[in-house]
């Protein structure tokens, strides 16, 4: 019982929204897929839902093929990022809307859809109409619809991307709990943030211009990034790219001095590569160091991303907690080398920092 | 700043409301006359200058001496909201398929046929009619209500399009696909999904439709003669001969009446913003 | 650039409302000229009705209103010489880059010599200098919204720019670039900038001193740093730092906090009668899992101990959710920290300085 | 999908049918019988290769029929648009009694045009009309509105304005009411005053709308003649007819059909020339409203 899909290739006016994307989606596991905007997440799951239609490939369902099963027999259930319900309906209607479509008796779609509207803490709105509801609301009698259900297949589109900040926090906990209990659902989310991804994923598929750069546990993309995209994108702040070169007993990065060679990098030939700096191996300080100039500070409530700028290399920083530096001071910066990731000059990762981790 | 804009936006109002009302005043109180305060000199006061009447009120609904325009009037309601509802369902049809799915009929797409559609009211009246006599003939249709009735729908499916077209864009296509995926098909997600949702759109279009088919005088005038007349007709041919004017006047304004109501709904609509759609 | 003060300010739509309905509560405030302000809180919290009253779309339904000392409360928006950026991008659309900028200075009739030096400097530093000719309409979101900035700033004289939550639909890509444009503009052209927005990230990162908003009160103003290092209520503590402070609930016992078996130290002891209840405000950055007694917890440092229920990856970090007695505490800790398997006992180290007492939801008081 | 090719059929099928059927054989008809010398004497579908568009050559009272219909045509519409534009803005915001002014102004488009033009027209009468006798209390001789052709020109204009302004307001209006609020915020805080908020801002982003407003009414305008049957069938002599109406007297009351069939060809091709040019113009004469090229 699993969704497989098979080289996927959409193009939508020369311009490839799917490439060649295969992936196995199992029951009972939740997939987050990561990406950029653009990088065909989207695509991917209206082409699950049934919604567009792909130039060539396959989905399957239990090994039978989906190309000419509409979206009405798909079993398929789906979240948007806009909240999308009925705007006719109450919300325990709108809930119960696709259980009477199932031909599930009135009184059992009653009580399914009472469950769910508690499940996401709605029962004292059921009702409102969406119209009634403030955004966040919306946005869970939509997901206790698609709960409610017990779809095969669950698609869930950025679906707290146009929440506030702090909703979005609040909702992203309660998702991991409703999550637990879908069984034998297929789910699949969709997400730019890094940290969204890797917290509810089970499975995480990282998507780059349309292919699947990667698939694996959170903690496997995370620590061995196959690519410079996927390390880029799966890091907040992205991860410093940097060429450079092994000689020897060091590591060249432009614009830093020559760094030790770690452990982890002994055995590769000397020449050049692309060397991965991960924003929190790198410390500032006012000791000895390269200095460098800040640029920009981003704080992000309980880090601070410090922008600098390397003798003409950009680089960012990560440090835990807020710090009171400004554009334009000078600092010193040291690097962690236990911590360089090292890819070839084609982007693809040789090593990884040894993790030790876990 | 200076306050002129200000002035003339009320003089611009005041001068527009006195023109706007000067033949509805003119036939108001021309309906109350006789022939006394017709001839002669120009009168505008009742009681003042003219004793007032209720001779012509009582000649459009089958008075002595008159005419009776009650059948008229339901031969023009039966046409107008029977050919209204056609085109409105035809035309939402048509229309929500255009706004959802993508077309290619040879080399014409989407806006190539909603231009189709709307592009028909460019036909002429007075180019269709003969035609017309002879589509209808053959059916013995002619002199008919349904066969006033066809050709209205023919007149009213641009504008049922044209409205609804627009106004279908700017409700998510989420919502459908939503509905699609919760099991209901194309058809069961247009009814169920779109159509409760739709109460303004399809107002304006039968509000766009009621005034053009009611207010169609052409039509009328050349394809039937003596068993359906229609009010247009009717209030016409008191104009033919030497005009009774009062009677002419009565007459005007009891073809008119329904149509207020709806400018009443237009303006409701208006301010609502459900217009917006149709002009974009 | 002007100091703007709101003197007892307050607004209700409804006259006669109850005033704990209110949309905004009254309200005293100076924002000092050339600073940056961050308007923050939850949708509904008043925040834009407060940009309202200051741009002049809403005259408050009470207190006074002054720019630079001067009472502009019912002055209309076109007289208070102020800027504005909206959610969605504004610019005049029949007109290119150049008569944008300029539109401002036209309107207030500067001599065109003036102007086009003005105009050149400030596309200059918005980074439009070579498009001035093309039309506004064909920019994209984010350039938009530096031309919509860009109005604003070539005004010499503008008393406050406003942005109410600009970042909105900007790509996520590219909204890195054009918040640190912002920032770049404004350290330039240091104008008084108060800036909305419900995301905290963009707050911190923009404005040198926030204002959290809540149920149409002001509830705390401070930089970052105090805002997460002491913030004055529970609510800032919970609306500001991801994840949020977390908050134990306690007696009061010799000056520490009964939890449990837990006598948790706190910072310093809130000047309320023992067995009164306080709760202990603690970040989840600042607690330590105890890693098999290899770092016995010293003095300055409470022990606390607890079931680990749930690990979170985010990736650089993980948060590990802790049961204590009934009550669930978050931990944040770097990736290479080892956490023990989820359902076994672990031991928390509770720095003191960072255990703050809050009693009724308000930071005590330091009670000596 | 199979399936989803089937409904997209099942939408559209219905009423684009309904439409070619009825629109279709007219069309036809008339082509074929443009090519025909039917008429009442002698009813038949013959083959006079082209006579009819011969005759219709030379027949000066069509071709200054066209030329009537151009100058009242293009001249209500672009009054209508001025003033419809205006009143739209005047109802627009805030103006004591804002509603009921809006219902008014949007009456006489909701009215019959035949029964309106039946009252205008007594309106006009030469001597016991009120417009002449309202006229003569100000010091004005009684004008021969429907029977001296440049006073009938003014008076069929009069109508027309009177009738479809309104519509013009009423689409105006609609898009007025549907702009969002901040471009006006933008332009009150860079100072503008209602003018230069007026050419800067409201214009041009009514300019797709104007587009859509005036290219409608052309095309209704364009077909005017029930207004002309009533009010002033034409005259005197024949200085008011338009096509629609000299059709209607070569085609109907002296049932020439195989010439008006010609004539009706020729009206529509001359229209569609017409008016796709003129919607080219107007496009393009207010895209650069929007967007500079």
């Amino acid at each position: 019982m699993s969704v497989v899909a098979q080289s996927l290739t959409s193009w939508v006016d020369g311009e490839a929204h799917l490439d060649d994307v295969t992936l196995t989606l199992e029951p009972g596991r939740i997939h987050t897929v990561l990406g950029r905007t653009g990088a065909g997440k989207t695509s991917l799951l209206r082409v699950l839902a049934g919604l567009s239609d792909v130039d060539s490939g396959d989905v399957l369902l239990d090994g039978r093929s989906l190309r000419e099963v509409p979206p009405w027999r798909r079993e398929t259930a789906m979240v948007y990022q806009q909240f999308i319900n009925y705007p006719h309906l109450t919300a325990l209607e709108n809930v119960m809307f696709p259980l009477r479509r199932a031909k599930v008796p009135a009184a059992e779609a009653q009580r399914r859809a009472k469950e769910a509207l508690e499940q996401v803490g709605l029962t004292h709105l059921s009702d409102r109409r969406p119209g009634a509801l403030s955004g966040g609301q919306q946005q869970r009698v939509a997901i206790a619809r698609a709960l409610a259900r017990r779809a095969r297949i669950l698609l869930l589109d950025e679906p707290l991307v146009n929440l506030d900040f702090k909703l979005r926090e609040q909702l992203r906990e309660e998702l991991r709990g409703l999550f637990s209990g879908v069984g034998e659902t297929v789910v699949v989310y969709t997400t730019t943030e890094p940290a969204e991804a890797l917290m509810l994923g089970d499975e995480v598929i990282v998507m780059h211009e349309g292919r699947v750069a990667q698939v694996g546990s959170p903690a496997v993309i995370f620590e061995t990034p196959a690519t410079t995209a996927v390390a880029r994108v799966v890091n907040d702040p992205p991860m410093n790219v940097i060429p450079g070169t092994l000689q020897g007993e060091h590591v060249a990065v432009r614009g830093l001095d020559l760094l030790p060679r770690a452990s982890h990098l002994a055995g590769f030939a000397d020449g050049p590569y692309l060397v991965g700096i991960p924003a929190p191996s790198l410390t500032f300080g006012t000791g000895p160091g390269v200095l460098a100039t800040i640029t920009f500070v981003e704080i992000s409530g309980s880090e601070t991303f410090v922008h600098v700028d390397l003798q003409g290399t950009e680089l960012v920083v990560r440090a835990e907690g807020i710090h009171d530096v400004s554009t334009g001071d000078r600092v010193s910066m040291t690097v962690d080398p236990s911590r360089l990731f090292l890819f070839t000059e084609d982007g693809t990762l040789a090593a990884a920092p040894p993790h030790g981790r876990s | 700043m200076s306050r002129w804009p200000r002035r003339a936006q009320y003089l611009l109002l005041i001068v527009w409301a006195v023109f706007t009302a000067m033949p509805f005043l003119w036939a108001i109180t021309t309906s109350f006359k006789d022939v006394n305060a017709v001839q002669g000199h120009v009168t505008y006061v009742p009681w003042l200058e003219f004793e007032p009447t209720l001779e012509a009120w009582r000649q459009i609904f089958g008075g002595a001496g008159g005419v009776n325009l009650v059948g008229p009037f339901v031969n023009s309601l039966i046409i107008t909201v029977c050919a209204s509802a056609i085109a409105i369902v035809l035309g939402a049809l048509a229309a929500y398929g255009l706004s959802r799915f993508r077309y290619r009929i040879g080399p014409a797409k989407n806006k190539d046929i909603v231009f189709f559609f709307v592009s028909q009211r460019i036909m002429p009246p007075v180019v269709l009619v003969i035609p017309f006599f002879f589509l209808l003939q053959m059916p013995g249709l002619l002199d008919t209500r349904l066969g006033l009735i066809i050709v209205t729908v023919a007149l009213l499916l641009p504008i049922a399009v044209w409205v609804m077209v627009d106004f279908f864009d700017n409700i998510p296509r989420e919502i459908d696909e939503m509905a699609m995926l919760e099991g209901c098909t194309p058809m069961q997600a247009f009814l169920r999904a779109i159509v409760p949702n739709s109460a303004p759109g399809l107002t304006v279009a039968a509000m766009f439709c009621a005034v053009f088919g009611w207010n169609d005088f052409f039509f009328a005038f050349r394809l039937t003669f003596t068993q359906v007349q229609t009010l247009p007709q009717a209030v016409v041919a008191l104009n033919s001969s030497i005009p009774p004017w009062w009677t002419l006047s009565a007459a005007a304004l009891f073809g008119i009446i329904p149509l207020l109501v709806l400018a009443v709904l237009v303006e409701r609509y208006l301010s609502k913003g459900n217009l917006a759609g149709a002009v974009r | 650039m002007a100091t703007l003060t709101l003197e007892n300010v307050a607004q209700t739509y409804n006259p006669g409302e109850d005033p704990d309905r209110w949309a905004l509560k009254p309200l005293e405030l100076t924002l000092e000229s050339g600073r940056t302000y961050a308007l923050v809180g939850p949708s509904g919290c008043g925040k834009t009705t407060l940009l309202n009253i200051l741009s002049g779309l809403v005259t408050p339904s009470h207190g006074r209103v002054t720019f630079d000392g001067v009472d502009v409360t019912s002055t209309p928006t076109r007289l208070r010489n102020i800027a504005q950026v909206f959610q969605f991008p504004v610019i005049y659309r029949s007109m290119t880059v150049r008569d944008n900028l300029a539109f401002p200075l036209e309107c207030r009739g500067w001599p065109r010599s003036r102007i086009e030096e003005r105009v050149r400097a400030v596309a200059e530093a918005l980074g439009l200098a070579d498009g001035l000719d093309v039309p506004a309409s064909r920019l994209s979101a984010d350039e938009k919204q530096l031309i919509s900035l860009g109005r604003g700033l070539v005004r010499d004289d503008v008393a406050a720019v406003l942005m109410d939550e600009p970042l909105t639909v900007i790509d996520p890509q590219l909204k890195l670039s054009l918040r640190r444009k912002i920032r770049q503009l404004s350290d330039e052209f240091a104008p008084t900038v108060i800036y909305v927005t419900h995301d905290q990230y963009e707050a911190m990162t923009f404005a040198q001193e926030l204002l959290v908003m809540s149920e149409g009160r002001l509830i705390q103003r401070g930089t970052p740093e105090q805002l997460f290092e002491s913030p004055s209520s529970t609510f800032v503590g919970w609306f500001v730092g991801s994840p949020s402070m977390n908050f134990l609930r306690g007696t009061l016992e010799r000056g520490a906090a009964r939890v449990g078996e837990h006598l948790i130290d706190l910072a310093w002891s809130p000047p309320v009668p023992h067995g009164s209840e306080v709760t202990v405000g603690i970040r989840p950055e600042y607690i330590r899992i105890v890693d098999g007694g290899s770092h016995p917890g010293d003095a300055s440092e409470t022990s606390v101990h607890g079931r680990l229920v749930a690990v979170q990856d985010h990736g650089e970090s993980r948060v590990c959710e802790i049961q204590v007695r009934e009550q669930q505490v978050a931990v944040k800790v770097r990736r290479e920290v080892h956490v023990p398997k989820v359902g076994s006992f672990v031991d928390l180290g509770l720095p003191r300085s960072k255990c703050l007492p809050y009693v009724e939801g308000r930071l005590a008081t330091c009670g000596d | 999908m199979t399936a989803l090719r089937r409904y997209k059929v099942l939408f559209l099928a219905p009423g684009l049918l309904t439409l070619f059927l009825i629109i279709i054989f007219p069309l036809l008809f008339t082509v074929r019988v443009a090519f025909s010398s039917w008429n009442v004497a002698s009813p038949q579908m013959d083959w006079n290769a082209g006579a009819n568009f011969v005759r219709m050559v030379h027949d000066g009272r069509f071709w200054s029929s066209v030329l009537h219909l151009v100058v009242l045509a293009g001249g209500t519409v672009l009054v209508e648009y001025v003033i419809g534009f205006a009143l739209a803005l005047a109802v627009w915001r805030e103006v004591r009694g804002r509603r009921l002014l809006r219902v008014l102004f949007l009456v006489p488009m909701m009215t019959t045009p035949v029964v309106m033009a039946a009252v205008w027209q007594m309106m006009f009468h030469e001597s016991l009309g009120p417009v002449n006798d309202l006229l003569g209390r100000i010091g004005i001789a009684p004008v021969p509105w429907l029977t001296s052709p440049g006073p009938a020109y003014v008076a069929l204009m009069t109508v027309e304005i009177w009738q479809w302004t309104p519509f013009m307001m009423l689409l105006m209006l609609a898009g007025l009411l549907s702009l969002p609020r901040e471009p006006f915020m933008a332009a009150a805080i860079d100072g503008a005053g209602p003018l230069r908020t007026f050419r800067r801002v409201t214009f041009p982003l009514l300019a797709p709308v104007s587009v859509t407003a005036l290219i409608i009414r052309l095309i209704e305008a364009s077909k005017m003649s029930d207004t002309v049957y009533v009010l002033t069938s034409g005259g005197p002599g024949s200085a008011t007819e338009t096509p629609g109406y000299y059709l209607y007297i070569r085609g109907l009351k002296e049932q020439q059909t195989g010439y008006a069939g010609s004539l009706s060809l020729t009206y529509l091709v001359l229209m569609i020339v017409a008016l796709t040019i003129i919607s080219a113009l107007l496009v393009r004469a207010f895209r650069s409203q929007e967007e500079l090229r």
